[in-house]
């Protein structure tokens, strides 16, 4: 049955950064170079082809997108600069976009203004309403301790109650994910076994980037892992230790030696990162979308608040401490409500999966070519 | 001037008689010869013995002519023995001439044609399957008969020829023709032909006197005359009929053509060729339309029997002259 | 004849002979070969003193014939040749004997190798011995040129014979000029426009004091041969027909070619499916201004189909060669009339080879053009699409990059349609008598050496009637006739070789089997007399119809019955 | 010692014998037992010098063209293509062992095929014995 062609899914893809996808004419360069590629897998040769000729179908239940970790090889070796690395990248944003059923992620990704405009809304309204829990309950000049303008044990709550808003969004869309990509398929709906045996590959993936490691660029992989790992780490103090985080002008340093480690891992790798994208100066930083950026300001901006509002406590500027943590939280909460749900950071979710995923379509494959052979053998013999 | 009366001998070698035939075709001409000439030999009309012969001197006989090829011994003999008496000898006959339909008998040694002749042809009876020997005894007596060669010869083959008389008969006109410019030569009134000139025919090819159209020919197949209905008016070698007459010498009267009948080439190659069969085979190959190697081997594979048409009458004639199976 | 006396000369070439053959035995033994008045041996014949021994002794020894056993003939003939001229004897009283690229340089056993070099040489005794003197003769050139064809390839051809002083005759079939470019709106890779192009073209032909345009005229024949052809033209302007014949000594033939009748391949539902059209009906609209479908709306999608009729089995296997860029400039010019509309352009390969076509190509796809690959034989099938869909019309295809069967939608399909022959192909070739190939395409004399001229001394071929080609090419070919044209109009005489094959009138018995043998034509048959013979002058001496004669009626100078016999006892002696 | 046969070769000027002249100038080295007789075109070659090497005692006799299509006078090799079956009827005709005669077509660029074709010739040739023909008219004179 022939799949309909739409010509005009390169002009909807454009929005998501992909404006070079129409000069590769498959000298498959990029294929020859890229790692991942080899057998069946014509990667990223494949995901180009099916953007040019519009198999809308085909990328939405693809999985290619999400096995790249565009270090940007493809890209150097392409003789007609049709970008391949960021034609990855856009189709993640695509992907991203078609995931999420809010609709919300499509809209930032189609006009940075909504996504900045949003990001400023979620922002002053949380400031706003911190400013008004402190003043309602604590005094401005108490970080801590009984009359503490954000007390930990009340931030924690809220903390919790965001995280589950998050978790929500973020798990229907890995639900949707799942459903257009593996549920839709009957071979792949059911196969538990492939499902139970495959199921480490996702923490695996998720704290090594394994995968990642495999490209022959290797510093691209240790930023992102150490970004990564930063991040993860400060996610599980804040969740679980926030009350030793707060609580001083002693140092706890069971939990701010971790704290210290994450904050400088996540503001240097960022500042790399921004620098790198300033400078375009590796073949991933080539092309900035706006999301891009948006994502690197509200992690500069979190990470150096924490930093400051930590220092400000121990050094007994309590006043600015709390200053600090208001405009902290102003850019966690928009970070945490919009940017992992709905933007570029749904991906640490969606791209383990897609590993977990691939493997496991990879099982089911085998598994049925070995049922077809004795019939093959029969045929042939 | 009776008294110098020509010599002349009419004698035969391996031959059908129609030769001898064709010089009694000359009806009344006869007569006229008899008027000049003293007829020491000529078994079919006139008497005479070898022995007669055997007596004469040397160059006795101003003319000996000879039809038929060599096929025996005693056609050898014969052959030389005229030669040795007369002043000018000359071969009568395609056979005399190229060694003629008995040449055919090249193509197959000896042993076969005895095998054939006389034990597996069934009109032979039983219990009578004998093969001649040269010599043989019986009840005491030596008997010797002719000794059969492997091969037939042309005369010239054998003996030294001075002049040619092709055709298979020759017409009876080209005879008379041949034997009064002999006539005229030997009595002075003309001069003599070239020494092995071949006489009583004419230079160029039978298509110069075939009256059938000619045009450029292109054929994919060949055909035997009854195979189709022909053009009367057209070249039978466009209309794929193997027709010798293009490498044959003119001088018949075009009498086959004319009847329908494809030249079966009996007056043999025309001055300059040197292999009657060789020539029909690029002049014929020439003809046939394709390109492709298949196609032609079909066309060709409508020409069965090649040699027996390319050279019917010129076998021992030819550069191969024989069979050379081993 | 004067009685023989034959030098023969052995050349020992330095070592590269006399290392392997033994030169002296040579010599010692075609010395008592009859005939033979001298022989020796040299270091090099071919050196100034070699070819100076060789004339000396002519004089000397007053040789009559010259046998020079040494390198191939195709090497040195010529030189020899030379050094008898100089001596007074006829250049044809020479022979070479190939003892060195056939003997010494391929074989190492001394003993078989000399029996060898003898043998050769024995022959090439025999043979001289019955060689001719032959004279070359030479005729007029004349100046004048006939152009079958008013289209591009003819016009450039007859300007730079006309701007050279020579008369040209345009002999066109239509009423204008131009042939198929004139139907062409741009031109690719540059997109300019044909029609500039053209006017400039014609408008200095028309005005050409030595050119005479002849429209709506044919050449009903030509005869004669090379420098000396008349040709007879039949003018049929509106209605009334007028007869001329105009001497001539070359032509160049420029008859260009037809496009396929897309008509043919069914599956592409041309002549069916309105929407269906070929290249030029599109060159038609663009030309127009007005890029419209039937119905009369901008098409959203145009899909453009290559290779229709060619690079197939079941039409033409070759590759019409203009058609991947033109379309390329249909993607260019389809987007610059519907800012809004997407091409795809469904190829087999993409012949980009010629200057400025891979950037263009390049090009191509920046605006967005969706290549889609095909596999040869397999067509990509054309349905009318159903109410639901937003077009006209569903392409279905088997991507071969995608490895996809995908169905693209088109309200607009152009048809690369590509070049043939022109029907009458086979009668143009007759009438100048060239030849044909399987495609009817006509047969230059040399592939690579001489793609311009053919196997008719004075004949020329120029443009897509040769084979596909683009513009430039054509032109290029037009031009280098002109120019092969001008050296011999600059001669003012061509030099006849004196080898060629004659028919002896007295043997010949006009049985016509030579007739249709000859490549040019060279041998006429009189119905008067009811004999063939050859037009020496267009005879290049290849012997088929000598071999063919079935009464030895023709004789090849040089290369004689005799001859070869010669040859033939002397290699078997 | 082994008989080594003699054979005569017709080469067209144009494709074969430059190819031989080619296998010369590359020193391609193969068996001297053909001996080169140049005529401009495979179609000049008459069925009669065949016979005619024949008759003075070649043991074989090769002839060469240019390929099919790629004549220098157009098509002269398709006159030498048609002529050389009937040729070869003939000669079965006549008793001549097949391999004795072969048709073969080397262009201006095939050396190693001319020298390969030589080569394997001659072998053949080798493999049959002498020639049949000048013995056996040698015989018929002697019979007499």
């Amino acid at each position: 049955m022939a799949i309909r062609a739409n010509p005009k899914l390169i002009d909807e893809l454009e929005a998501y950064g992909a404006q070079d996808v129409a000069k590769c004419y498959h000298c498959g360069n990029c294929s020859a170079t890229c790692p991942f590629s080899g057998g069946d897998t014509v990667f990223p040769r494949r995901a180009m082809r099916q953007l040019q000729m519009g198999l809308e179908a085909k990328l939405d239940s693809g999985l290619d997108p999400w096995l790249c970790y565009y270090c940007g090889e493809c890209s150097d070796e392409c003789p007609r600069d049709a970008e391949p690395g960021e034609t990855m990248m856009s189709l993640r944003r695509w992907l991203t976009a078609r995931y999420d059923w809010t609709g919300i992620s499509r809209l930032f990704y189609r006009s940075w203004k909504a996504e900045l405009a949003a990001i400023v809304l979620v922002a002053l309204l949380a400031g706003a309403g911190f400013l008004a829990f402190g003043f309602s309950r604590g005094s401005i000049d108490h970080y801590d301790g009984a009359n503490a303008f954000l007390p930990s044990a009340s931030i924690h709550v809220f903390d919790w109650i965001l995280a589950g808003v998050l978790v929500f969004f973020l798990a229907s869309n890995c639900a949707r994910m799942w459903w257009k990509t593996m549920g839709k398929d009957k071979d792949t709906r059911f196969a538990i076994g492939a499902y139970l045996t495959r199921i480490y590959l996702l923490p695996l993936h998720f704290f090594t980037q394994m995968r990642f490691a495999k490209c022959d660029r290797k510093r691209p992989w240790v930023v992102h892992l150490v970004l990564m790992l930063s991040y993860v780490t400060m996610l599980v103090l804040i969740m679980f230790f926030l009350k030793y985080m707060a609580s001083g002008p002693q140092v706890d340093w069971r939990v701010h030696a971790f704290g210290l480690a994450a904050a400088i891992g996540l503001v240097v790798t960022t500042a790399w990162a921004m620098r790198g994208r300033m400078l375009r100066s590796e073949t991933q930083y080539q092309h900035s979308h706006e999301s891009d950026w948006m994502f690197l300001i509200l992690l500069l901006i979190v990470a150096g608040t924490g930093v400051l509002q930590f220092v400000l406590h121990r050094s007994g500027a309590d006043v600015a401490a709390n200053v600090a943590y208001v405009v902290h939280l102003m850019g966690v909460v928009p970070m945490l409500a919009l940017e992992v749900p709905f933007s570029k950071w749904s991906h640490l979710a969606y791209r383990p999966l897609a590993m977990y995923f691939a493997d496991v379509r990879a099982d089911v494959e085998a598994a049925k070519a070995k049922a077809a052979e004795p019939l093959g053998a029969a045929q042939t013999a | 001037m009776a008294e110098t009366k020509l010599q002349l001998a009419i004698y035969w070698g391996a031959a059908c008689g129609g030769c001898d035939v064709s010089v009694l075709d000359t009806n009344e001409f006869i007569l006229e010869v008899d008027k000049v000439a003293d007829i020491r030999l000529w078994p079919i009309a006139a008497d005479g013995k070898y022995s007669d012969v055997e007596a004469m001197a040397d160059g006795e006989l101003d003319v000996a002519i000879m039809n038929g090829a060599v096929r025996n011994s005693e056609n050898e003999h014969v052959c030389k023995l005229l030669r040795q008496k007369s002043k000018v000898f000359v071969a009568y006959g395609s056979c005399a001439y190229m060694g003629g339909i008995p040449g055919l008998a090249n193509l197959v040694p000896r042993s076969e044609i005895f095998e054939r002749a006389y034990l597996t042809n069934p009109s032979i009876e039983p219990g009578n399957r004998t093969v001649p020997l040269a010599e043989t005894s019986v009840n005491g007596y030596h008997l010797e008969i002719p000794k059969f060669y492997d091969r037939v010869y042309k005369l010239d083959q054998i003996v030294d020829v001075d002049y040619y008389v092709p055709g298979c008969p020759p017409q009876p006109d080209q005879c008379k023709a041949a034997i009064l410019a002999l006539v005229a030569a030997l009595t002075g009134q003309a001069d003599p032909p070239p020494k092995g000139a071949v006489v009583g025919a004419l230079e160029r090819a039978l298509c110069d006197d075939c009256r059938r159209e000619k045009s450029e020919k292109k054929i994919s197949r060949f055909y035997r005359p009854w195979e189709i209905m022909q053009d009367p008016d057209k070249c039978l070698m466009e209309q794929g009929i193997f027709c010798a007459g293009m490498a044959t010498r003119s001088g018949c009267g075009v009498r086959c053509p004319d009847s329908g009948i494809p030249c079966r080439g009996c007056y043999g190659p025309p001055p300059g060729v040197a292999d009657q069969g060789a020539k029909l085979v690029s002049a014929v190959a020439s003809i046939i339309d394709s390109k492709d190697p298949d196609e032609i081997e079909q066309a060709l594979a409508t020409l069965p029997d090649f040699v027996s048409f390319a050279n019917r009458y010129s076998i021992p004639a030819s550069q191969l002259q024989r069979s050379h199976r081993q | 004849m004067d009685e023989l006396k034959i030098g023969v000369y052995i050349c020992n070439c330095g070592t590269n002979i006399a290392k392997v053959v033994d030169c002296d035995a040579v010599v010692e033994a075609s010395s008592s070969l009859p005939g033979v008045a001298v022989a020796q041996p040299y270091q090099y014949m071919c050196s100034n003193p070699g070819q100076e021994m060789i004339v000396a002794d002519i004089k000397e020894h007053g040789l009559n014939r010259v046998v020079v056993a040494a390198c191939s003939p195709r090497m040195h003939e010529p030189t020899f040749r030379k050094a008898l001229q100089k001596a007074g004897v006829n250049p044809y009283f020479l022979e070479m004997a190939n003892i060195r690229e056939q003997c010494s340089w391929v074989h190492h056993d001394r003993d078989t190798a000399t029996e060898k070099a003898m043998a050769l040489t024995r022959a090439a005794v025999l043979r001289v011995a019955r060689h001719e003197p032959l004279e070359r003769r030479s005729v007029d050139m004349c100046p004048n040129t006939l152009v079958l064809g008013g289209g591009i390839s003819g016009m450039s051809g007859a300007l730079d014979l006309a701007d050279a002083g020579g008369k040209v005759y345009i002999v066109e079939r239509e009423n204008h000029l131009g042939g198929n470019v004139a139907r062409v709106d741009l031109t690719a890779p540059y997109l300019d426009s044909a029609h500039d192009m053209l006017t400039e073209r014609i408008t200095r032909v028309v005005e050409h004091p030595n050119i005479d345009v002849l429209l709506e005229s044919e050449v009903e024949s030509v005869e004669g041969f090379v420098g000396n052809f008349q040709a007879r033209i039949r003018s049929k302007v509106d209605g009334d027909v007028s007869d001329q014949t105009v001497d001539v000594g070359s032509v160049i033939v420029a008859t260009g070619y037809k496009e396929f009748d897309a008509g043919r391949i069914t599956h592409y539902g041309y002549g069916k499916l309105p929407n269906v059209i070929t290249s030029f009906e599109l060159e038609k609209m663009l030309r127009g201004g007005r890029l419209e479908t039937k119905e009369g709306g901008a098409p959203q999608y145009v899909a453009i189909v290559h290779c229709v009729g060619s690079r197939n089995l079941e039409f033409h296997t070759y590759c019409s060669r203009v058609c991947c860029m033109t379309a390329l400039k249909y993607a260019h010019e389809i987007k610059a009339a519907v800012p809004d509309c997407y091409v795809s352009d469904i190829y087999i390969d993409m012949h980009a080879f010629g200057k400025g076509h891979e950037d263009f190509y390049r090009r191509s796809s920046e605006v967005k053009t969706l290549f889609l690959m095909y596999e040869k034989n397999d067509y990509p099938v054309i349905r009318k699409a159903g109410p639901k869909d937003d077009c006209e019309m569903l392409i279905e295809v088997n991507e071969k990059l995608s490895g996809e069967t995908i169905e693209i939608p088109a309200d607009l399909v152009v048809l690369m349609v590509g070049m043939e022959a022109r029907d009458d192909a086979e009668e143009v070739a007759r009438l100048v008598n060239i030849s044909c190939d399987k495609d009817r395409w006509f047969i230059e004399s040399h592939p690579k050496l001489d793609p311009v001229a053919t196997t008719t001394d004075g004949i020329f071929i120029a443009g897509a009637c040769q084979y596909p080609k683009d513009i430039p090419d054509s032109v290029a070919q037009a031009r280098a006739a002109a120019a092969r044209i001008l050296a011999r109009i600059a001669r003012g005489k061509l030099e006849v070789d004196a080898v060629f094959a004659e028919v002896d009138e007295d043997r010949c018995s006009g049985c016509r089997i030579c007739n249709q043998l000859c490549p040019y034509a060279a041998i006429e048959y009189d119905g008067e007399k009811r004999r063939s013979h050859v037009i020496s002058a267009l005879c290049k001496a290849c012997g088929a119809c000598v071999a063919a004669c079935p009464s030895s009626a023709i004789t090849a100078r040089h290369f004689t019955d005799a001859q070869i016999f010669a040859q033939i006892e002397g290699v078997l002696a | 010692m082994t008989f080594e046969p003699t054979i005569v070769g017709f080469l067209c000027n144009w494709c074969s014998y430059t190819g031989a002249d080619l296998a010369g100038t590359s020193r391609i080295q193969y068996a001297p037992n053909v001996r080169v007789i140049r005529v401009m075109c495979s179609a000049r070659i008459d069925p009669t010098f065949v016979l005619k090497a024949l008759h003075d005692g070649a043991d074989g006799v090769l002839i060469c063209g240019c390929h099919p299509g790629d004549c220098h006078y157009s098509e002269g090799n398709y006159k030498m293509m048609r002529r050389y079956p009937l040729l070869k009827k003939l000669l079965a005709d006549y008793g001549i062992e097949e391999d004795r005669v072969r048709l073969e077509w080397v262009s201006a660029s095939e050396g190693q095929r001319f020298a390969n074709i030589v080569n394997d010739m001659t072998e053949r040739v080798r493999a049959l014995g002498p020639s049949p023909v000048k013995m056996a008219l040698a015989r018929d004179m002697a019979e007499r």
